[in-house]
């Protein structure tokens, strides 16, 4: 067994990095030191991370045919009782060999385009401190070896992008999107929560090993036990999918997401895109033999919701304007696919092509999607605007941020030979063994995401000739090199045998390109293209057309379905307005009413006796004598 | 008859009548000279007792003493001849009813009562007895209250002399802060 | 030597010293050098502590001392503390220590008013340290009595009415809990030859059912008024709004501390079966008590009222899990005192700082100041976030321990209950992020704001104190959590002897 | 000197008295006409003092020394009492009971 106790600091770094820049960084450092220290900092993590995957893929080997899951390091850090227990420690198994890959290169990228991008920021080492914070805990929730110290890591993560999205504290769009951001998310955790806490009664356990064991114990506690018609499991189940909803802004849980694009670009990239967002596929992956084995039911609840979630942000990002939200609801999209993927799929064997696929596709998607993002940004840094009607012909003053971008475009759209035809081609014939309707709503997906990825395409770099203000120009190297290396990674990571590294089982499943499946969605992906090309590559009245005649279903989509406007309805009419101020007031005037009203019946009635003391000398002895006579009386003639 | 009950009745019609008029009177110092035969109506009950010292001093105490304070004090704080007004006739009703039926109870409960005669010989009050008595300190002595009574007495006499001293502007003062 | 009582004469001291200065200057350095020394003593106490256990020690209580007071109702002057107290101690005099600094600009009456504040104190350490139920009630009196004058006197907005709604309240509850008292005493042996009032004696015996019936609520209820119990907790908004600053977070830090720490050292540990017949009434209180300060929280304009509610919700939770009456959620009780009591210390301290500089309190007549004073926004934040069960900072690891260890109750009834109370944590997420969102963040709104100082080097001192101690529970909970848990095994074994589940 | 005068008819005299006093005590409203009544209170117990000597104990004297002890108390009860009124004329200028009620509530 090759020692991995060294992967420890890959937590420890980042950690100790945010600590040094977050509480000294301002007076230690010029801002650009700092920038640097940081970027360095995640250099060393990412060549950790890099000689992991490698020792843990090529040289650890494998047992009967399977990668094994090794707990490198392991720390008791809270007792509950003898058996329940919260470790901090690192496993190592395929899916967060591959997450610990994602994190460093994309987090790598964008700490090296922010040096560029947030240039002359107030806040830079602030930035950067923030940044640390979030690899750590992205870095901590992937790597966790328990239930428990994922949803620590988790919670992490949710207030680092909280704090990021909030970055710009000073603009109130801003806030209110961090603000939304942290609870929606927190409420979906909540939902978290209760599952770790149903599933650790019935199990006894947090510790992932025990629980995910197929041929264990723990998988089948609960499955029996009914309530409402489904087993415990499958409720505890559905609860922890919650926290996966929530962080993966599925939908009913989307609406931060969006909003949260009011974070600067690169965070949007790492974390909105890349990153944290996969989170709740990964929680999915990490906990997929329960969900196989004792939860069908669950794994069907992440199916549909994954297919709807796709479809519905699909037809959301046609209709948008600004760019980052277009990738904002296209992230959205992608990641419900990969859900899907995930909720199609059962353990081992042929049929776990979906887990596989699902993986394949958030490895490809973080590549290219963190591309966009950052592509986005050098646009934005250039037109300073976020709208694609501010924008047009922009190919010829942005040349490196055009062909990446096409890249990045190309790749999405599933065009043969960039990475996401291949994982998205494995997506569809998983659903297609699987369900006919979920693979259905997936193909129109993929047609979709073709025509509102060259919707901005055109209408950013085609388009009508849009007068600037001052002559856009290209990026500074920092901005462009992460750009490049993405478009590589995206062009080449297709070619990656997952079918090999990363599947339910750990063992090689055999697939290969499905030309009945892989045609078509080639097909359809042009179609795509074609429309939108028809549409936006000059400017035409196609579009304003489209719009008048679908008008109802436009402005619904435009509105995002008034999805916000509903829950802005409930939190702000209802919950703010029908029960805290009830509440408040029912404190006020109930509860402390009561404990008032007993002083002043109290007070009240102390005036009443306190008339007894007069003053007036005659009356105190008219009553003593009358007392006196009475009690005479009293004595001599009734007492016995 | 004989005399002594006649004597006794005399007195006892006095001291009646003029008690009476004493909290009935509405000019003050009438009151003051009807409280004056109550007393002396009294100290003649002493007399008929057999207790000459005690009606002495009845005599001069109350009678020339206290009623003589009594009177200067009505100077000082009242007219002569005012008349003060009635009080409420409810408190005179609700006071009269408790007086008799209080009066009522003890006096059924007097002729009640069975009092044991006595047989023992009467003692001859004289003052060399009193002034033994009242200076010894053994068995039937009376140094102790004797003493106190004269404590008392002074502790009056100061205390008096202190209430009633005019008060120094400065302490006037400060009561007037404290209200 | 006796450690324990050190406790209560260094305070002691300190006011002596006090009474005796001329210069009202130095009343502050006299004050804050006694409270050091007080700090440094909880520390040494600490190590004290683990080094015996470390020993082999494993006596129920250390460092116990006895002294015979009043010899024919057989009340001693007994000290002794077992991690839980210590645990307690130490908590108060971080508190304490930060509540000096926190007051030091206090102009009006100083003397007295650092005279009162130790005075609370040393009622709060004697509290702790005493295991005699009498010591341990006189304890609470003296405790409770300063706070009278305190808040009548230097407190702010309608406060002879807070003062006196507080103090009638808190005398209320003691008045219950005297009866409850005494009725352990009368119970507390067998043949009613040799009463006692001694915590440890009493607890070998067990008191007749039908008397702890009656008994336990008494107690329960009287200390659960201290510590906030709906509905008898409308003293705590008040009362926390109108006191100074210092006084608020030894109130909400400390004071009500006792309460929880009461219930669970003399109703529960000394009548188990009453509390395990009857805890569900309780436990249907406490959740109310914890959903509904969360959402009292959200709709109030006034700081100090917000954190009063939270201080409800979040004590609330203490009472709950004392209930629940297993290893892992009484564990999960105190460790949400000690996290509960920095935490709101450290929240009124940065109110009071606030209130210094905008000379208001109402969220919405503020606004941007995180670019004004960055270091107490930012403060103001780390405490939000604790208070909102971070990882990482000591409310999470006291939150989770006391929803994992109730969870785990064999009951359906109170696992649902514990779903409730879990809800809480979203409620506390949306008044925190509120009030941060609207006092903190976005444009600066007043133009008088514009220039405020930051942070002083007192007020430093103190912030950063209680955040160290929130920060290191948070980070390295598991020595904490094992001093405690050793510390509750007589209780939950005298627990398991009568109902093993 | 008694002889065919029974005890009851001293104490019943008394009796009258007392309560006569004490129907002054209650209802006048000049402080000195109640220091009068409670002096006819006070008469009334002397005379129930020396009958009760005279008649159950003639052998003892308590009766009388307790009668000169109770005159001697008068004696300071009235001088101190004339100089409360006068100060209290003096403050209120007034000596109607009825007036004077600060001590209340």
């Amino acid at each position: 067994m090759i020692n991995f106790s060294y992967t420890i600091w890959i937590l420890i770094l980042p950690f100790f990095m945010f600590l040094l820049l977050g509480l000294a960084g301002h007076k230690l450092f010029k801002a650009k030191l700092s920038g640097l220290l940081g970027t360095g900092g995640l250099g060393i993590i990412t060549i950790l991370s890099y000689i992991t995957a490698y020792r843990y893929f090529f040289v650890t080997g494998k047992i009967e045919g399977a990668f094994q899951k090794i707990t490198a390091v392991n720390i008791t850090w809270l007792q509950f009782t003898d058996k329940l227990h919260i470790d901090m420690g690192v496993l190592l198994d395929p899916i967060s060999v591959m997450m610990l890959v994602v994190i460093t290169t994309v987090s790598l990228m964008v700490h090296i385009y922010s040096l560029g991008y947030m240039k002359g920021e107030k806040g830079f080492e602030r930035f950067f401190s923030f940044l640390s914070l979030f690899s750590f805990s992205m870095l901590g929730l992937v790597l966790a070896t328990n239930i428990f110290q994922m949803y620590i890591f988790w919670e992490l993560v949710g207030v680092s992008s909280f704090l990021l999205i909030g970055f710009y504290y000073q603009k109130p769009s801003a806030v209110r999107a961090s603000k939304k951001a942290f609870i929606v998310t927190r409420f979906a955790d909540l939902g978290f929560l209760i599952g770790i806490l149903i599933l650790s009664f019935n199990t006894k356990t947090f510790d992932f090993i025990t629980l995910t064991n197929p041929t264990g114990t723990a998988i089948l506690q609960g499955t029996g036990i009914g309530f409402l018609g489904l087993s415990i499991m499958t409720w505890s189940m559905i609860f922890v999918f919650m926290g996966g909803v929530g962080k993966s802004a599925m939908f009913p849980f989307h609406i931060w997401l969006p909003d949260a694009m009011e974070g600067p670009t690169p965070v949007s990239a790492l974390i909105h895109a890349a990153t944290m967002v996969v989170a709740g596929v990964y929680l999915v992956a990490r906990m997929f033999p329960i969900y196989a084995i004792s939860a069908p039911v669950a794994l069907h609840v992440v199916a549909y919701v994954g297919a709807f979630s796709s479809l519905f942000a699909a037809i959301i990002a046609c209709t948008q304007t600004d760019i980052k939200r277009v990738l904002a609801y296209s992230t959205m999209s992608q990641i419900g696919m990969m859900m899907c993927a995930l909720g199609v799929a059962s353990y081992g064997g042929e049929e776990g092509l979906g887990y596989m696929a699902s993986m394949f596709h958030l490895f490809t998607h973080a590549m290219f999607k963190a591309l966009l993002f950052l592509g986005a940004g050098a646009i934005i840094h250039a037109v300073h605007s976020n709208y694609m009607t501010d924008m047009g012909g922009l190919r010829k003053y942005l040349p490196i941020t055009h062909i990446t971008f096409l890249i990045a475009c190309l790749t999405i759209a599933g065009i043969p030979p960039f990475s996401a035809f291949f994982s998205k081609d494995e997506i569809l014939t998983a659903a297609f063994h699987s369900n006919k309707i979920l693979f259905g709503v997936e193909y129109a997906v993929a047609g979709l995401t073709a025509f509102y990825m060259f919707r901005l395409y055109f209408n950013i770099f085609w388009g009508k000739d849009t007068q600037y203000h001052h002559t856009p120009h290209e990026a500074p190297a920092t901005m462009t090199i992460p750009l490049i290396l993405l478009a590589i990674a995206s062009l080449f990571t297709g070619f990656i045998p997952f079918n090999k590294l990363v599947t339910s089982d750990s063992k090689v499943l055999e697939s290969g390109l499905e030309m009945m499946i892989a045609i078509p969605s080639v097909l359809i992906g042009l179609l795509g293209i074609g429309i939108a090309y028809v549409m936006y590559r000059k400017e035409t009245s196609i579009p304003d057309r489209l719009a008048t005649t679908f008008k109802y279903g436009y402005k619904w989509a435009y509105n995002k379905f008034y999805i916000d406007e509903l829950y802005l309805f409930v939190t702000k009419k209802i919950i703010f307005r029908y029960i805290a101020q009830p509440v408040a007031w029912f404190d006020r005037h109930i509860v402390d009413g009561t404990m008032n009203a007993i002083a002043t019946v109290t007070q009240v009635i102390s005036f009443r006796i306190r008339g007894f003391q007069s003053g007036q000398l005659q009356k105190y002895a008219f009553v003593f004598i009358t007392g006196v006579i009475m009690l005479a009386i009293f004595f001599i003639y009734l007492w016995k | 008859m004989a005399s002594n009950q006649i004597m006794f009745i005399l007195f006892s019609v006095m001291i009646v009548v003029f008690s009476v008029l004493t909290v009935t009177s509405r000019r003050i110092l009438r009151a003051a000279v009807y409280l004056l035969f109550v007393l002396v109506s009294t100290s003649g009950l002493y007399f008929m007792l057999n207790y000459q010292f005690l009606a002495a001093v009845q005599l001069t105490l109350y009678a020339g003493g206290i009623v003589v304070l009594i009177i200067f004090s009505i100077l000082l704080t009242s007219h002569i001849s005012q008349n003060f007004e009635s009080s409420g006739w409810k408190k005179n009703i609700f006071s009269a009813i408790a007086a008799l039926i209080g009066a009522l109870l003890s006096i059924i409960t007097i002729l009640d009562y069975k009092f044991s005669a006595t047989t023992e010989v009467a003692q001859e009050v004289n003052m060399k007895l009193i002034g033994k008595s009242l200076l010894s300190t053994g068995y039937d002595g009376y140094v102790l209250p004797f003493e106190i009574i004269s404590v008392l007495l002074l502790a009056a006499m100061v205390a008096a002399i202190v209430v009633a001293k005019k008060v120094s502007p400065k302490s006037a003062e400060l009561q007037n802060l404290k209200q | 030597m006796d450690i324990l009582s050190l406790f209560v004469v260094i305070p002691v001291l300190t006011i002596t010293a006090i009474l005796f200065l001329k210069d009202t200057r130095q009343v502050r350095l006299v004050s804050a050098f006694g409270m050091g020394l007080q700090l440094l003593m909880a520390a040494l106490l600490v190590f004290l502590y683990l080094t015996a256990r470390h020993a082999g020690n494993s006596d129920e209580m250390l460092f116990i001392r006895d002294y015979l007071w009043f010899k024919s109702l057989n009340i001693h002057y007994a000290v002794g503390v077992d991690g839980i107290s210590v645990a307690m101690i130490a908590l108060t005099s971080l508190v304490v220590f930060a509540g000096i600094f926190a007051s030091w600009e206090v102009e009006f009456l100083r003397k007295e008013f650092f005279i009162s504040l130790i005075l609370l104190a040393t009622g709060v350490f004697g509290f702790f340290i005493s295991i005699d139920l009498f010591t341990m009630f006189l304890f609470y009196e003296l405790a409770v009595i300063p706070m009278y004058l305190l808040i009548g006197i230097w407190g702010s907005g309608p406060k002879e009415y807070s003062a006196m709604k507080l103090t009638i309240m808190l005398m209320g509850g003691s008045a219950l809990l005297l009866v409850g008292l005494l009725g352990i005493y009368f119970n507390s042996s067998p043949d009613a030859t040799k009463l006692t009032f001694n915590i440890l004696e009493i607890s070998k015996v067990v008191i007749p059912l039908p008397a702890q019936r009656i008994f336990f609520p008494l107690t329960f209820l009287g200390f659960g008024v201290l510590g906030a119990l709906f509905p008898f907790h409308t003293w705590s908004p008040d009362g926390h709004a109108s006191a100074p600053t210092a006084v608020s977070m030894l109130h909400a830090g400390v004071l009500m501390k006792l309460g929880g720490y009461g219930a669970f050292r003399v109703a529960i540990f000394l009548m188990p079966e009453a509390a395990h017949e009857l805890s569900w009434i309780f436990i249907i209180l406490t959740s109310i008590s914890v959903v509904y300060g969360a959402f009292g929280a959200i709709a109030q304009k006034d700081l100090k009222y917000i954190n009063a509610y939270s201080s409800v919700s979040h004590c609330g939770l203490v009472l709950f899990a004392v209930l629940m009456m297993n290893q892992t959620a009484m564990n999960g009780a105190i460790i949400q005192m000690i996290s509960h009591g920095l935490m709101t210390a450290l929240f009124f301290a940065l109110i009071g700082m606030l209130y210094g500089r905008t000379h208001t309190r109402l969220i919405n007549e503020m606004g941007g100041l995180m670019k004004v004073i960055p270091f107490l926004s930012v403060c103001y934040v780390i405490a939000g976030l604790a208070s909102l069960g971070l990882p990482g900072l000591s409310g999470f690891v006291a939150e989770m321990t006391i929803f994992v260890g109730a969870f785990q109750h064999h009951e359906l009834f109170y696992r649902i209950v514990t779903i409730m109370a879990v809800s809480s944590i979203v409620i506390t997420a949306v008044y925190i992020l509120r009030v941060i969102a609207i006092l903190l963040l976005g444009p600066t709104t007043n133009e008088h704001f514009e220039h405020l100082p930051d942070a002083k080097w007192f007020e430093k001192i103190s912030v950063i104190t209680l955040i160290g101690a929130v920060a290191a529970i948070g980070l390295v909970p598991f020595w904490l959590s094992t001093m405690i848990g050793t510390s509750l095994h007589p209780i939950i074994n005298k627990i398991l002897a009568l109902n093993p589940f | 000197m008694n002889s065919g005068i029974p005890l009851q008819y001293f104490l019943i005299l008394a009796t009258v008295m007392f309560f006569t006093g004490v129907y002054g005590f209650l209802t006048r409203r000049n402080l000195i006409t109640i220091l009068m009544s409670v002096e006819l209170i006070l008469n009334s117990v002397n005379i129930n003092f020396l009958a009760f000597n005279r008649y159950l104990y003639p052998h003892k004297l308590e009766g009388m020394f307790f009668s000169v002890f109770v005159i001697a108390v008068a004696a300071s009860e009235a001088a101190v009492a004339i100089a409360i009124i006068i100060n209290i004329y003096r403050r209120f200028t007034t000596i109607n009971v009825e007036d004077v009620n600060e001590m209340k509530f």
